[in-house]
């Protein structure tokens, strides 16, 4: 169902954004009309998704906007709290992040939706229903409205989303991050909605780290770093001539305009496995499947997210216990050399302790020097003070590469990188694989990568290994 | 769902032996002559116990071996007959049916009236941290954890019976008596659950599907009846089941207070008088109420969480 | 709620000691400095019995006053702290011990041990804890050991179930996997991730024992199954003073403060900032 | 039309009115302390006789004095191994069934064989004979129609007897019956339609058996019971300052006393139990804890066990000086602890007291600090009322503090004979027997007339209170509280019948 159009058009002018008296976003300045949706790129860190709760009146407890966010002429940052809520999903909606852990866990999607028809536009329960058909139906859900959010893939959870926003009628939609942690197939399918919305006459403001997203939404991209908007025009003329240092090096990140890495001619075999095969219950995963990793090569594992992928590498890896199939690892190679590299870093440190402890740990376990470790941290691009910081107070680059370092320091033979980047900006995912290629020339390192992102497997790899859905 | 039901059949008959053998072989390796405990018992404090002892020894066979013992009396739960007791002579299942049913009715309403204070207060706290209603309950819920229940009884009396004779001290039969001794336990309970309530919903609140609910548009009313309540009350259900299992036996000293011919009252004195069938009576009936509390928990999480998870 | 540039937002470090936590700990350290150092400095016998002075109010020549016997309310309160907290603490370290190490075992090893030791946590948890407790009492009446003994036997089954699952869950983690990994052994492990993670809610039952404890000690008396008169134990001394509430409320009233505080104390000192 | 809410009201309302009407229309509330821990009237029949369900042959009344029980008059042979029972004409059970003399006579052969004390009596054969009852006895006992006093003896009418030949319901023969029975706390009473006597002043009574002293004041307190019986002394002050209630207190021939064992190296030595006899602060001990100092037992017998208490005998009283003296003539002297000292040995042991009487704990602790300042240390320990005859059945007993009753026959000589017969007895002596004692006791025994026994009963006391086999402490006495609802209560030391059939609403 369509939104009726009721705004023209969102300006932002001289948007600051502070936390008791330190500035943490800068004079963000931009504009988004009908048809002309606005896409923030940048790095997790610059600021993007606050000014986006900025315009949402959602900024977290502590954090104060000032300057002007005028939809048509209203200015947002002038009313109260009460009208800034009414304004939720009537007028304002936003797409969260990560959806699925957006959706209440405990409600079928069809309450989800239906319920924004029942107690925001006060209908009857009967019409609610139908309405809220209508609307799964309209993001191909009409067959999964009695679904929980975990029957349901991450693309299926950001629709259901995109359905209760569309059930509000909101006509700006603020879409967070909208394809953080999707592959590629369910990526496409998210932008070709969000298309769909602007189509519909909607105002629609992305923010994303995802370069292609911004190019295939079109419209205007803006570039944020480091709280300020550095860069703002029409996405071809970003994406073509970036004026910016940043900007340009945002989008010379993009993998697609990588120079393929230039690697010496692998050497032995490090971990190889025959005829392996999974099932997961019902759900074969793979059956008599064969892969090898040698020395000083990169493979690559593609597939869509589900299949499997990631279960190869810890066969591998000795984590997981293949149903059939056989798995060799070099012999008279300690353990501690083969490593492994997670998808979301935090979730690869320990939440409670600082980096610094850690990585004495780690050291003092295998009688290392700091200064191997202080070296390194140099080579990797990393400050000191960031050692007394906690996980989840660094930025996701940064912990990515504290975890290549700390893989690295066992001087590893064979690297299991699980989506290792799939989480991170351009310049951090760039930074991040620059680290790992040259590992592998310098070191032999065997590196398997799994990645859902074609383009880069192809830029990177010397074998590539499809796995099928 | 067959798993879970067939886990707690598997633990409703362990429970069955083990309380069985266990009430048996402990009561009995109690130190003092059994005999003289039950004729005690029986004939108080005033008779000539040691002749009254010889003639319970005849009559109870106290005199055969201890295995021989123990096999008629585990034969006997074999055959689901509870038997009687030594000291009243009343068969186990009266004395159950009147006084597991009398702590049953105080324990339940107690509970029902514990959820009528604690999780509303523990909302409220919840949703507003650290504003006075949080502060407030805080302070209730210490001050009511740190009185013993007989002083918080004694007060209740004072405060309803005495000063505003609203209802009777003590007693048991109409729902007039059952109040101040079901309020003095649901006190006890609301302390606690008010908090595991606050809790509950303080982290329910923080998740981003709540967040998600109000930025949706959703008026608050609406986000905590349909999005904090659920969630919330998924931890609190668990937390309930163990609280009704430490109330049933907890009860004791309010059932003495009161004058409520209960459960707790009961198993006190059987295991004084070692009255061996009702010790194992009382105790069988607590343990299956356990599993069955704790079975009707396990759904009713499964129906509040539909989210898959292992048992 | 989670927002992709939470990095940015500079952390409000406030440091672990909150002004309730540090209520908390003082009030704790004033009551365990009363229960250590009072029965040094009263130098009267708790036991002394003076009939003449029998029920006095507090001040005069009795500090406190004194109770029905006679006896200094300041010595027996001061003797009671020093039995009660004594025990209660007691009482909760036995419980958590073997609860905390089992559990971990448990959510470490798995299998068919975790089985077993459900089965069994289960099974005694049917098992009427009161008549674990009024059981080992009748083997010594009287005497503390048995009603200790007792009250960990239910207490610790709590310890366990909670250790379990939450170690559990933290076991389920990418970093412990990572860590594994690295060459970290198990120890370790359970050391510097697990028993961090853990250690807010296992304190937070130990102070809800210790209070469970201490009710427990003093209703137990309350159907005279309690410790041997004239032992000062806080409940105790209430369930004997009971009867002169309406002459002497104070007298009744001031153990059950001292158990107060203790709760407030404990409360106030684990109070988990959900803020 | 008004809104929902203070129609709820005005509904709540109406419930109170109704309540407190039928608070005007509701039985006589009688609270107590006993639970009906079954219904063998071996082991309630108490409660029975008490709330005047059942009788026995014989009664009681409030001095002491035998009076006619379910027997109108009752004679002896010339030999005095015959006794006569004359059963009251008309008297019916409560199932409509006549109360013949082979029932009474069956119901006391099955008594003869139990536990009670009716066991004791000297019994050849009870036949019926007419509207009679004939007991023969292997030898003269003239304390007989005491006997028939005790509860044990009630008579019961054979439907009470099922099919197990357990006793499975109550069907008396007094003013009441039972209405419905559900042990251990709840009996209600209802006027027996079979009751030919003067008809009870109050159609159902309501007994609630209540542990708890405080709860029981505090129901007197609130109105909420008519009729409450054993107060905790320390709320009898209180009570009694109380308008709306009238307080009645009866001296009970019950005495708490120290039950020694003789035999142990610790008190074989008269003048060590004279010592801690001597040591021993009643009057304080009375004061405070039963809140009454005229308690304390200055000899084994209350003043109102008429012909039993001497007031010519010199008073046990406390004198520190004399104990100290009497000990170190034992060869008890003082350790380093201040603890006595006997050849290595300390005067140590433990105190043994049950809890089934609420004041015997509080009297030990009070005890137990007593003799401390004599030098001797003795442990409490407050257990279950078993263990005392247990222990001094295997000889282990050192001390117990116990609550003897003597009224169990309402001739003390019941009791005494079974006390202090050789080898001593559950409440009475251990490791202690005289026979001059119990040939005195014999005799009495046999001897009905007053002014033969009376010398007998001096002498008896006089030994006792030399020789201390169990040191006396504090008498008791029996704290009622009625409601001035009601009227016509009469308090029954023996506790014998409470006579609710007397008891009237007052106008």
């Amino acid at each position: 169902m369509n939104a009726p159009v009721r705004f023209q058009s969102l300006t932002v002018s001289g948007l600051g954004i502070s936390s008791g008296d330190t500035t943490i976003v800068r004079d963000v300045a931009f504009t988004l009309a009908q048809g002309r949706p606005v896409t923030l790129l940048g790095a997790s860190g610059s600021g993007k998704s606050l000014v986006a709760h900025a315009i949402m009146g959602s900024l977290p407890a502590g954090l104060v906007a000032h300057g002007a966010i005028k939809l048509d002429d209203e200015d947002l940052l002038a009313t109260s709290f009460e009208r800034t809520r009414a304004r939720w999903g009537r007028t304002i909606a936003i797409l969260p992040q990560e959806p699925w852990l957006a959706l209440d866990p405990t409600m079928r999607i069809a309450g989800q939706v239906g319920e924004v028809h029942r107690y925001l536009h006060g209908r009857g329960s009967a019409e609610a229903q139908t309405c809220m058909r209508a609307d799964l139906t309209e993001v191909g859900l009409g067959n999964r409205t009695q679904a929980y959010p975990h029957e349901l893939s991450g693309g299926m959870c950001q629709r259901a989303a995109i359905a209760v926003t569309h059930a509000a009628g909101a006509c700006l939609v603020i879409a967070d991050e909208p394809t953080k942690g999707l592959d590629a197939a369910l990526r496409d399918s998210v932008v070709e909605r969000l298309r769909q919305e602007v189509d519909q006459g909607r105002l629609l403001l992305t923010i994303t780290h995802d370069i292609e997203v911004a190019a295939a939404l079109g419209g205007m991209i803006g570039v944020m770093l480091d709280g300020a908007l550095v860069e703002f025009g029409p996405a071809a003329e970003v994406l073509e001539r970036p004026r910016h240092d940043y900007a340009r090096t945002l989008i010379a990140a993009d993998p697609a305009r990588w120079a393929a890495p230039a690697l010496p001619p692998p050497g032995e075999a490090v971990a190889a496995a025959r005829g392996l095969s999974k099932r997961f219950g019902e759900r074969t995963l793979f059956d008599g499947l064969d892969i090898a990793v040698r020395r000083g090569e990169i493979v690559a594992i593609v597939g869509p997210s589900g299949c499997g992928k990631t279960t190869i590498g810890n066969i591998l890896l000795g984590l997981v216990t293949p149903d059939r199939g056989e798995v060799q690892r070099a012999p008279d190679i300690a353990q501690i050399r083969f490593q492994k590299l997670y998808q979301d870093p935090p979730a690869a440190f320990a939440p409670h302790q600082a980096l610094r402890q850690g990585l004495g740990d780690l050291l003092k376990l295998h009688g290392l020097p700091w200064s191997q470790a202080e070296a390194s941290m140099g080579r990797f691009g990393l400050g000191q003070e960031l050692l007394d910081r906690r996980p989840n107070e660094v930025s996701g680059g940064e912990l990515q590469r504290f975890a290549i370092l700390r893989a690295l320091l066992l001087d590893p033979v064979f690297l299991f990188a699980d989506e290792a980047t799939s989480r991170l900006d351009p310049v951090s995912q760039k930074q991040v694989f620059a680290i790992l290629v040259e590992a592998v020339r310098a070191r032999g390192l065997g590196l398997l990568m799994v990645t859902h992102e074609v383009a880069l497997a192809e830029k990177l790899a010397s074998r590539i290994l499809r796995l099928p859905n | 769902m067959q798993r879970l039901v067939l886990a707690r059949l598997l633990q409703a008959g362990l429970v069955v032996l083990v309380v069985g053998i266990l009430c048996f072989v402990l009561v009995r390796a109690l130190p003092g002559d059994p005999a003289m405990r039950i004729a005690a018992g029986r004939y108080g404090p005033d008779a000539n116990i040691t002749e009254a002892a010889e003639q319970v020894r005849r009559e109870l066979g106290l005199d055969q071996p201890l295995l021989v013992q123990l096999g008629t009396s585990l034969g006997q739960l074999a055959r689901l007959d509870l038997g009687h007791s030594v000291v009243t002579g009343l068969p186990i299942t009266k004395e159950l049916r009147i006084q597991l049913g009398a702590t049953l009715w105080l324990s339940g309403s107690a509970l029902v009236l514990s959820l009528l204070l604690g999780p509303p207060i523990g909302l409220l706290a919840g949703l507003r941290r650290g504003g006075w209603v949080d502060n407030a309950s805080l302070g209730g819920a210490i001050v009511l954890r740190s009185l013993p229940p007989f002083v918080l009884g004694l007060l209740l009396i004072l405060i309803f019976a005495m000063l505003l004779g609203l209802f009777p001290p003590a007693g048991y039969g109409t729902w007039r008596d059952l109040a101040l001794p079901a309020l003095t336990l649901a006190l006890g309970l609301a302390a606690v659950s008010s908090r595991v309530a606050r809790d509950a919903v303080a982290a329910v609140v923080r998740t981003p599907y709540l967040a998600f609910a109000r930025l949706k548009g959703l008026p608050e009313p609406v986000v905590v009846r349909r999005h904090v309540l659920r969630n919330a009350a998924i931890p609190v259900v668990s937390y309930l089941a163990l609280q009704a299992i430490y109330l049933i036996e907890g009860v004791v000293v309010v059932e003495t207070l009161f004058g409520i011919p209960g459960i707790g009252h009961a198993l006190v004195h059987a295991v004084i008088a070692r009255d061996v069938p009702m010790v194992q009576g009382t105790a069988l009936a607590m343990g299956l109420l356990f599993v069955v509390i704790a079975a009707a928990v396990d759904l009713t999480c499964h129906w509040l969480d539909p989210r898959p998870k292992r048992i | 709620m989670s927002i992709a540039d939470a990095t940015l937002v500079p952390i409000a470090r406030h440091s672990w000691l909150t002004p309730s936590r540090a209520a908390g700990l003082a009030l704790l350290g004033l009551l365990a400095l009363f229960a250590l150092l009072g029965p040094l400095l009263v130098s009267v016998d708790p036991t002394e019995q003076d009939f003449a002075a029998s029920l006095t109010p507090p001040g005069s020549d009795y500090l406190l006053g004194a109770d029905h016997y006679g006896r200094s309310m300041l010595a027996r309160l001061a003797y009671g702290a020093q039995l009660s907290f004594g025990m209660a603490l007691l009482t909760v370290a036995t419980a958590a011990l073997p609860g905390i190490l089992l559990g971990l075992l448990a959510a470490w090893r798995g299998g068919l041990l975790e089985r077993a030791l459900e089965l069994v946590s289960a099974v005694l948890l049917a098992l009427p804890g009161l008549l674990l407790v009024l059981i080992l009492l009748a083997f010594a009446p009287g005497t503390f050991g048995p009603l200790y003994l007792g009250l960990a036997l239910t207490l610790w089954i709590e310890f366990y179930r909670v250790t379990r699952v939450t170690a559990a869950g933290v076991l389920k983690q990418p970093h412990v996997e990572a860590t594994r990994l690295l060459g970290f052994k198990t120890g370790y492990i359970l050391r510097n991730l697990v028993l961090p993670e853990i250690r807010p809610i296992l304190i937070t039952l130990a102070a809800f024992a210790m209070s469970t404890a201490i009710i427990a000690i003093s209703t137990l008396s309350a159907i005279s199954v309690g410790l041997r008169p004239p032992t000062p134990e806080l409940g105790a001394m209430i369930v004997e003073l009971l009867p002169y509430y309406a002459e002497a409320p104070l007298h009744v009233l001031m153990p059950g403060i001292l158990i107060f505080l203790l709760v407030l104390g404990l409360q106030l000192a684990t109070r988990s900032d959900l803020r | 039309m008004e809104p929902p809410v203070s129609r709820k009201f005005v509904a709540i309302a109406i419930a109170m009115l109704a309540m407190s009407g039928m608070a005007a229309a509701k039985p006589l509330k009688v609270v107590g302390p006993w639970e009906i821990a079954g219904i063998d009237p071996a082991q309630s029949g108490f409660v029975f006789s008490r709330m005047q369900v059942a009788e026995t042959l014989v009664s009681v009344d409030t001095d002491g004095k035998l009076t006619a029980g379910l027997a109108t008059s009752w004679s002896t042979s010339e030999d005095g191994l015959a006794w006569r029972f004359r059963l009251r004409d008309g008297a019916r059970f409560h199932d409509d069934s006549p109360v013949t003399a082979a029932v009474v006579a069956d119901t006391l052969r099955k008594v003869q064989g139990g536990a009670g004390v009716f066991s004791q009596v000297p019994v050849a054969g009870i036949e019926p004979d007419g509207q009679d009852v004939v007991i023969r006895l292997s030898k003269p006992f003239a304390a007989l129609p005491a006997y028939l006093v005790n509860f044990t003896t009630i008579i019961l009418a054979p439907s009470s007897v099922g099919s197990s030949g357990k006793v499975e319901r109550i069907v008396g023969s007094g003013p009441y019956r039972v209405k419905s029975l559900t042990p251990p706390l709840n009996m209600q009473l209802e006027v027996a339609p079979a009751w030919a006597g003067a008809k009870p002043g109050v159609a159902e009574v309501d007994y609630q058996a209540v542990g708890q002293g405080e709860t029981r004041a505090l129901m007197a307190e609130s109105g909420e019971a008519d009729l409450v019986f054993s107060m905790l002394p320390v709320s009898v002050e209180r009570l009694k300052r109380n308008p709306n209630l009238d307080v009645r207190i009866a001296t009970i021939p019950r005495t708490r006393m120290l039950k020694v064992n003789a035999a142990s190296p610790l008190f074989s030595d008269v003048r060590v139990r004279r010592a801690i006899s001597a040591a021993l602060d009643r009057e304080g001990t009375t004061r405070v804890i039963l809140r009454n100092a005229d308690l304390a037992a200055t000899q084994l017998f209350p003043k109102a066990l008429a012909g039993w208490n001497d007031p010519e005998l010199p008073p046990l009283k406390r004198d520190l000086a004399a104990a100290k003296a009497l000990l170190a003539e034992a060869g008890w002297t003082p350790g380093a602890d201040g603890i006595l000292q006997k050849d290595g040995k300390p005067f140590s042991f433990t105190l043994l007291t049950y809890a089934s009487w609420p004041e015997l704990p509080p009297i030990a602790t009070a005890i137990q600090a007593q003799l401390k300042q004599v030098g001797i240390d003795a442990k409490v320990s407050v257990g279950n009322s078993s263990e005392i005859p247990a222990r001094h059945k295997d000889g282990t007993l050192e001390m117990g503090l116990v609550s003897r009753l003597y009224s169990i026959v309402p001739d003390a000589i019941g009791t005494l004979r079974d006390d202090y017969k050789a080898g001593g007895s559950d409440w009475g002596a251990t490791g202690w027997s005289s026979d001059e004692l119990n040939a005195l006791v014999e005799t009495m025994a046999q001897t009905s007339d007053p002014a033969a026994r009376a010398p007998m009963q001096k002498r008896a006391i006089a030994i006792l209170q030399s020789e201390l086999p169990s040191i006396p402490v504090t008498w008791s006495e029996l704290a009622i509280v009625a409601n001035k609802r009601v009227t016509g209560l009469r308090v029954d030391p023996l506790e014998v019948n409470y006579g609710l059939a007397s008891i009237r609403w007052a106008q």
